[in-house]
């Protein structure tokens, strides 16, 4: 799945690690410690951030926002176990997530038992019912990866959501199991009654889920999944069977995305069939997708930006997913690697010290074209306003103007701003494209 | 006896609306390797435009003018999206079908909104055929195996009988040949794009009118028609045929006949619990054919994957 | 005497009416070093894919160290001590050099599915899979995707995972070919140097390549072994030459 | 990387989110249903219903108070649970005390158990709870809270009429029951099935079936049997595609009967009926647009169609919330305290511009009303739907229907 490769050109020299492990002396143990601060780096700003977000943002939408993150942060990591680490399409992975959830809302329901837990641990039995769900799907999914393994995923995921409306005992039918999350045995005195408890309870969950993901994928089982995906015959004669590396890849996702699943419990404290459906499946895909499968902390960008435009975007427009739906085909299209992929295009040119050299013709480039696509989407939401607005509602506004749709000015200047800012966008991009061309080569800094 | 026939007859119009948008399916998943999620938004576009068309120009100006936009529409999508996408990989071209769905159906509900169409049956053929012992058969339907046997008909001789059929045929097993004998692959994968939506155009603008058109068409019909063609597997045309043909007998029949599950597994010597209310498997028991009847061929799916990956006609696995 | 490290008896494969490999008794001893060659279309790498269970044989058996592979996945032949290289280049080509390596590594040194230990953690690993580059001459390409490897030096590093995991039967498909003479000068030197104490079987059709370093030889025409033994044997004997000669003069036609 | 996204993102957001709540003059309704997906179409439609009834009927009236407005701020839900109870929380940090859904009792559930619970961890800052359409009886019985005002009849009231109907049809013999096949269509055949046998001892119900929700793409096979079993009458709670595939279907395929229905009318399906369905698509409704009812019905719904030519009054209720709101506000004498406008609003008797009225019931905060039999026709209808000559014709009308139909509902006030 590494359609992006940015090594390709990566100069020779810097490459700490050779002297390390070829001489095992004194400074290079200290080499050793400073690298694994600098791999630790991000974990530490990342732990650090979450733990004052809430500082910044006060209000409780914001906070229930960056739970939705969150927990999307989780199941697409999860998702992208399989995906980008294990090659294996998944089409029905919403499943796990919500068999997990379904569990956790069920043992909130047990209340002599659930009286006796902490909340915190709660997301682990979550983990455990989506890693036995997985267990028994993947002893006859991972066979074999591509089309057979997603359409077998496909089929499952059909059954057991179908199954979410039939058998009602455990999923509760269309209503959806609800639970109290307070009922716990309170932590510290913390009885979970506010959003923020729950926001760093979440948080912490996932830290410490993404550093076990991040973890797993320098395991041995964890490399030869990236080998399996890459080359199933190789791997096999290497010693290793492709089926178990897929089952043990597909499990560990399963119990990570009934980790998420466990906290969209304790979260929302209501689980519904929606959880489980293929649509929910195709969201995560999509997120997956997104923010790049290519690099662990793709995902991780796609939950963030996802959810963004679902909830936010939502907000603004009722042609939300229209925005949404092209912003993803113009990511396949034009960026196979995702959000990630295309940050970490920069990487070379950061290494070479040549990515001021993009500043400016990105400013030229990247600022006309911003503009006008926000023009082009005034126009569709003008074309919008125009069909299906009420009679007689000639007015609406958009970015802080307001104006009456019914005449030609507005669409003249947003055409024309369109035009233009498109026009420059599409003057300047061989310059762009040259800056780009010199910043990635190697050789004197101009 | 009168009603089987009658279940025989709606379980074949099903299957042969199916088999229309399982054709185009499988030539072009064959040829390409493209799983193309968005093959039931162009069944949905078609009954769209015919819709469309259909107020202006009539029903059968539709029927004509219509699946011609949508392979018009399907090329440009082969052309100018999937071909750029191609290069980087099989699994990037089904995420970008799958974006496309969604796309599409933003893009229906832009133009024509949210609402059922008023799409129906035209005037000429709103009338019963003929009835067996109280069940009329709606002449309509008559048409619409009709014009599905003759698509068939037609593509059996273009593939069958023609160069371009056997340049086709020969594309399906060996795709990298068929590009090495100096072919314009290009031309031919946008070709059978085109012509793959146009059939499921077809089915649009037919089934429009008695199956609904509205912006969820497409969602609804979506998946079935993957479980299709992996059950009668990838690539052959007849494996498609047949399993649309079982799927659609297979849910009619299911529906037809209100089987218990009580029924079953008392014939299988497993007694019904005794307070089945309290029972955690009350629901399992009280399953009826009918309310699982779509889901049938999901299940059918899963267990031919498991025992025969290729497929019941198919060759290949992948 | 001591149990040979393979043992074919009987072996035959038929795709449909076609027989491909007609009968083949076949028994190489510990630490030799076997070459199997024969013109295009012999069958060399069908009874390649035979040894290693990638096709199942119409009938006869396969034993490794006298022991019967009959039903054995490809994994499972590979736990045995037997590893392979293919025709074509068959690495993993989105990884680095030292990943490839490694992997190789991660069976032979009991890891199996581990998922509680960090291969970046294991000292044994890092500096077993520096050996294996330091051998195939890649250290300096350490950290590069493997895709982005020459061609000699793939097919280096193709030879480098084959043995990385210590098997001590080691079977090698065509490593030279398409390869220049110096290239191939360079690969052969390679094995030479890896396969010390090893037993390794080596399929190729040029009978220059391998004489220098086969201990046997074993001639492969139309499926059946036409003769076996030294290599200056072989090159003299009579059916040999015809088989080649007339292979020529066929291909010229 | 990725911190620095977030940030600029989260930024961006808490300016979008925080924005314009500090309008003290008017009242703001949060409207949570769908404007997206596939029931986007009777969303949106409930939605231009709620700002057209805000307008008329409070602000271009001068408003409640002081002159306070009415403001509907819309969130889309997406039908799905989870959403809606993100946009619960953006909207009540918003300022917004009064909410108001009606599109699946799924997301009803969810959202009186997390006003529920909102309520009671933070007392400052507590909404109510309008339902305008989620019919799922439980929400008034074992479900119900102090926070929760249903408007709309629930599902077992509006059988209970539907059923009264059917019992007086001496044709009627045989009756066949299918539905979608989750709580709300079990819920809708068990009443079926209960209250014809008390009703209608000698009525056979030839047939009780649930088919999968959303997925069935041509119903033919269950119009067969429906045929095939000689029923007089078929009784669905179906809505949605499954409504209209179900009815056209059934209709097709030679059924001559009526078929009572839950949601067979609006959102584009009385157009798709058309012709085929005339004569046989019977709603039961709380609310009735033909013939007219009174002069201020008719001016309202002129009006209403002079902004939404294609807009239908589909659903009465949503005045009916409106003015009990602004009514409820008026006696409290205060917007912000919810707890003051929720007691005033129970117990509540209003007259409707629709010429009847409605009772709030105290015990469990459910409306008592009227519910009529509509019929699907193009003769006598003064104002269609869908923009077609189709629309729905009131038939028969079952007086404040179950009035005194028990609740399990123990309140448990604040």
């Amino acid at each position: 799945m590494s359609n992006f490769d940015p090594n390709t050109d990566m100069p020779r020299g810097a490459r700490p690690e050779e002297q390390i492990t070829t001489d095992p002396s004194k400074p290079s143990e200290r080499m050793q410690f400073r690298l694994m601060l600098f791999n630790l780096a991000p974990w530490i700003i990342a732990s650090l951030v979450l733990l004052l977000l809430p500082a910044v943002f006060t209000n409780n939408s914001t906070i229930t926002l960056m739970n939705q993150m969150m927990i999307t942060i989780v199941f697409a990591l999860a998702y992208n176990m399989l995906l980008g680490q294990g090659g294996m399409l998944s089409f029905g992975h919403a499943v796990y997530a919500g068999v997990g959830g379904f569990a956790c809302m069920h043992i909130m329901n047990t209340s002599d038992f659930f009286s006796s837990i902490p909340l915190v641990i709660l997301p682990f039995f979550g983990g455990l019912f989506g890693m036995g769900l997985a267990m028994i799907v993947g002893s006859f999914s991972t066979r074999s990866a591509g089309t057979v393994f997603a359409m077998i995923s496909l089929g499952v995921g059909e059954l057991i959501a179908a199954s979410s409306v039939i058998i009602v005992a455990f999923f509760g039918g269309e209503g959806g199991v609800s639970g109290n999350r307070t009922d716990a045995l309170p932590f510290f005195g913390n009885e979970f009654l506010q959003q923020i408890n729950v926001y760093y309870l979440i948080a912490v969950w996932t830290i410490i889920s993404a550093a076990l993901m991040f973890l797993w994928s320098r395991t041995p089982v964890g490399r030869m999944a990236n080998a399996v995906r890459d080359n199933p015959e190789r791997a096999e004669f290497l010693g290793y069977s492709a089926r178990w590396v897929r089952f043990y890849s597909f499990v560990a996702s399963g119990f990570f995305a009934g980790v998420s699943g466990g906290l969209f419990a304790i979260n929302y404290e209501i689980l519904t069939e929606e959880n489980l459906n293929t649509a929910s499946s195709g969201v995560i895909l999509l997120v997956t997708f997104l923010g790049g499968v290519g690099f662990f902390f793709g995902p991780i960008i796609g939950a963030v930006v996802f959810t963004l435009v679902q909830t936010v975007l939502s907000l603004q427009t009722e042609l939300w997913a229209f925005y949404a739906g092209s912003l993803f085909l113009a990511t396949v299209m034009f960026f196979p690697g995702g959000l990630a992929g295309l940050i970490m295009m920069h990487v070379p040119a950061f290494k070479l010290g040549k990515s001021k050299l993009l500043i400016i013709p990105y400013l030229k480039t990247l600022v006309p074209a911003a503009i006008g696509i926000l023009a082009v989407c005034a126009l569709v939401e003008m074309t919008f306003h125009y069909r299906h607005a009420a009679t007689g509602d000639h007015e609406m506004t958009l970015f802080w103007t307001t104006f009456d749709s019914h005449t030609v000015l507005p669409w003249l200047v947003a055409a024309a701003i369109a035009a233009v800012g498109l026009g420059i966008a599409r003057a300047t991009a061989p310059s762009l494209k040259e800056a780009w061309n010199e910043a990635n080569t190697r050789g004197a800094a101009s | 006896m009168d009603l089987i026939l009658v279940n025989l007859i709606d379980g074949l119009v099903t299957g042969l609306l199916l088999f229309m948008l399982s054709a185009g399916l499988t030539l072009i998943f064959s040829m390409m390797g493209v799983l193309n999620f968005a093959h039931a938004s162009f069944y949905m576009l078609g009954a769209y435009f015919a819709y469309s068309i259909s107020l202006a120009l009539g029903f059968w100006m539709g029927l004509l003018v219509a699946p011609l936009i949508v392979g018009l529409a399907g090329a440009a999508v082969e052309r100018y999206g999937l071909r750029r996408v191609h290069q980087y990989g099989h699994v990037p071209e089904l995420i970008f079908t799958f974006g496309l769905a969604l796309l599409i159906e933003e893009l229906v509900q832009f133009v024509w909104g949210k609402n059922q169409m008023a799409y129906s049956v035209p005037d000429v053929l709103n009338f019963t055929a003929f009835a067996i012992s109280g069940n009329s058969i709606p002449a309509y339907k008559i048409f619409m195996i009709f014009i599905s046997v003759g698509i068939f008909i037609g593509l059996l001789y273009v593939l069958t009988k023609t160069r371009v059929g056997m340049i086709i045929q020969a594309a399906l097993s060996y795709p990298r040949t068929v590009e090495a004998l100096g072919h314009n692959v290009p031309l031919i994968f946008m070709g059978v794009f085109g012509v793959g939506t146009a059939l499921a155009g077809v089915a649009g603008v037919i089934a429009g009118p008695v199956l609904g058109t509205f912006p969820g068409m497409a969602f609804v019909l979506g998946s079935i028609v993957f479980v299709t063609i992996v059950i009668g597997g990838l690539g052959s045309l007849w494996g498609a045929l047949f399993a649309s043909l079982l799927i659609g007998w297979m849910t009619t029949f299911a529906k037809a006949y209100n089987i218990e599950m009580s029924n079953i597994l008392n014939g299988l010597g497993i007694a019904t619990p005794e307070n089945l209310d309290e029972s955690l498997f009350r629901d399992f028991w009280s399953l009826t054919s009918p309310q699982i009847a779509d889901i049938l061929p999901y299940i059918l799916m899963v267990l031919i994957l498991i025992f025969r990956p290729a497929g019941l006609f198919g060759k290949r696995s992948s | 005497m001591s149990v040979p490290a393979l043992e074919l008896t009987g072996l035959k494969k038929s795709f449909g009416k076609a027989e491909i490999i007609r009968g083949i008794d076949l028994s190489i001893g510990k630490a030799e070093r076997h070459a199997i060659i024969g013109p295009n279309g012999a069958g060399k790498s069908t009874l390649f894919n035979l040894i290693t269970a990638r096709f199942a044989p119409t009938a006869g058996t396969v034993k490794l160290h006298g022991e019967d592979l009959a039903g054995l996945e490809p994994y499972q032949i590979n736990r045995k001590g037997l590893s392979r290289s293919f025709q074509i280049t068959n690495i993993f080509p989105a990884m680095t050099v030292f990943e490839n390596v490694r992997c190789a590594l991660l069976w032979a040194q009991g890891y199996k599915y581990s998922f509680w230990n960090l291969v970046n953690r294991s000292s044994a690993l890092t500096e077993g899979a520096d050996e294996i580059l330091d051998q195939i001459n890649l250290l300096g390409r350490r950290n590069l995707p493997a895709g982005t490897l020459s061609y000699a030096e793939q097919r280096a590093l193709e030879i480098g995972i084959t043995i990385a995991g210590g098997a001590n039967v080691i079977m090698l498909d065509e490593p030279t070919a398409g390869m220049s003479n110096t290239e191939t000068d360079y690969i052969m030197d390679l094995i030479m140097r890896v396969t010390e104490g090893k037993t390794l079987i080596m399929v190729e059709h040029d009978m220059g390549v391998v004489f220098g370093l086969a201990d046997r030889i074993s001639v492969l025409v139309y499926g059946e072994i036409l003769a076996t033994g030294k290599p200056e044997d072989v090159r003299a004997d009579r059916k040999v030459q015809e088989a080649y000669l007339g292979a020529a003069l066929e291909a010229e036609h | 990387m990725k911190n620095i996204t977030k940030l600029g993102a989260v930024s961006a957001l808490s300016l979008i989110i925080g924005a314009g709540s500090a309008f003290a003059d008017t009242i703001k309704i949060g409207f949570i249903d769908p404007l997206s997906g596939p029931f986007a179409s009777t969303g949106t439609n409930g939605l231009h219903q709620f700002e057209f009834a805000a307008d008329y009927m409070v602000n271009d009236k001068g408003g409640v108070l002081d002159g306070d407005t009415f403001e509907i701020v819309s969130f889309d839900n997406k039908t799905s649970p989870k959403e809606s109870l993100i946009q619960l929380q953006v909207a009540i940090d918003q300022g917004i005390r009064y909410i108001v859904q009606g599109n699946g009792s799924a997301v009803a559930l969810a959202l009186t158990e997390a006003v529920d619970k909102h309520n009671r961890r933070n007392p400052d800052s507590r909404v109510l709870f309008l339902n305008y359409a989620a019919v799922d009886p439980a929400l008034t019985n074992e479900q119900c809270n102090f926070w929760h005002f249903r408007f709309d009849a629930n599902a077992d009231m509006k059988m209970d009429a539907m059923s009264d109907v059917i019992a007086k049809d001496e044709s009627i013999k045989k009756v066949y029951v299918i539905g979608q096949d989750y709580s709300f269509g079990k819920a809708v055949a068990d009443a079926a099935v209960s209250m014809l046998g008390e009703k209608r001892p000698d009525i056979e119900i030839v047939g009780n079936e649930l088919h999968p929700i959303g997925k069935v793409k041509d119903f033919t096979p269950y119009s067969r049997k429906i045929v095939a079993s000689g029923a007089d009458a078929v009784i669905t709670g179906n809505w949605g595609a499954d409504m209209l595939g179900l009815g056209k279907s059934i209709i097709e395929n030679g059924f001559t009967g009526p078929i009572y229905t839950y949601y067979g009318a609006g959102s584009g399906m009385t157009g798709a009926f058309g012709e085929t369905g005339k004569g046989a698509i019977r709603l039961v409704s709380e609310g009735i647009v033909n013939p007219p009812p009174t002069e201020e019905a008719s001016a309202y719904y002129q009006a209403f169609q002079a902004k939404y030519p294609d807009g239908n009054i589909d659903q009465t209720r949503i005045s009916n919330t409106v003015g009990m709101l602004a009514e409820a506000i008026k006696a409290a004498g205060t917007a912000d305290d919810v707890v003051a406008v929720a007691t005033a609003l129970k117990g509540m008797e209003y007259q409707t511009i629709w010429g009847s009225k409605v009772m709030m019931r105290a015990e469990d905060h459910q409306a008592i009303q009227n519910i009529n039999i509509l019929n699907h026709t193009d003769e006598g209808v003064t104002f269609p739907f869908d923009g077609s000559t189709f629309g729905v014709v009131s038939e028969q009308t079952v007086e404040m229907a179950s009035a005194d139909a028990p609740t399990t509902c123990e309140m448990q006030r604040p």
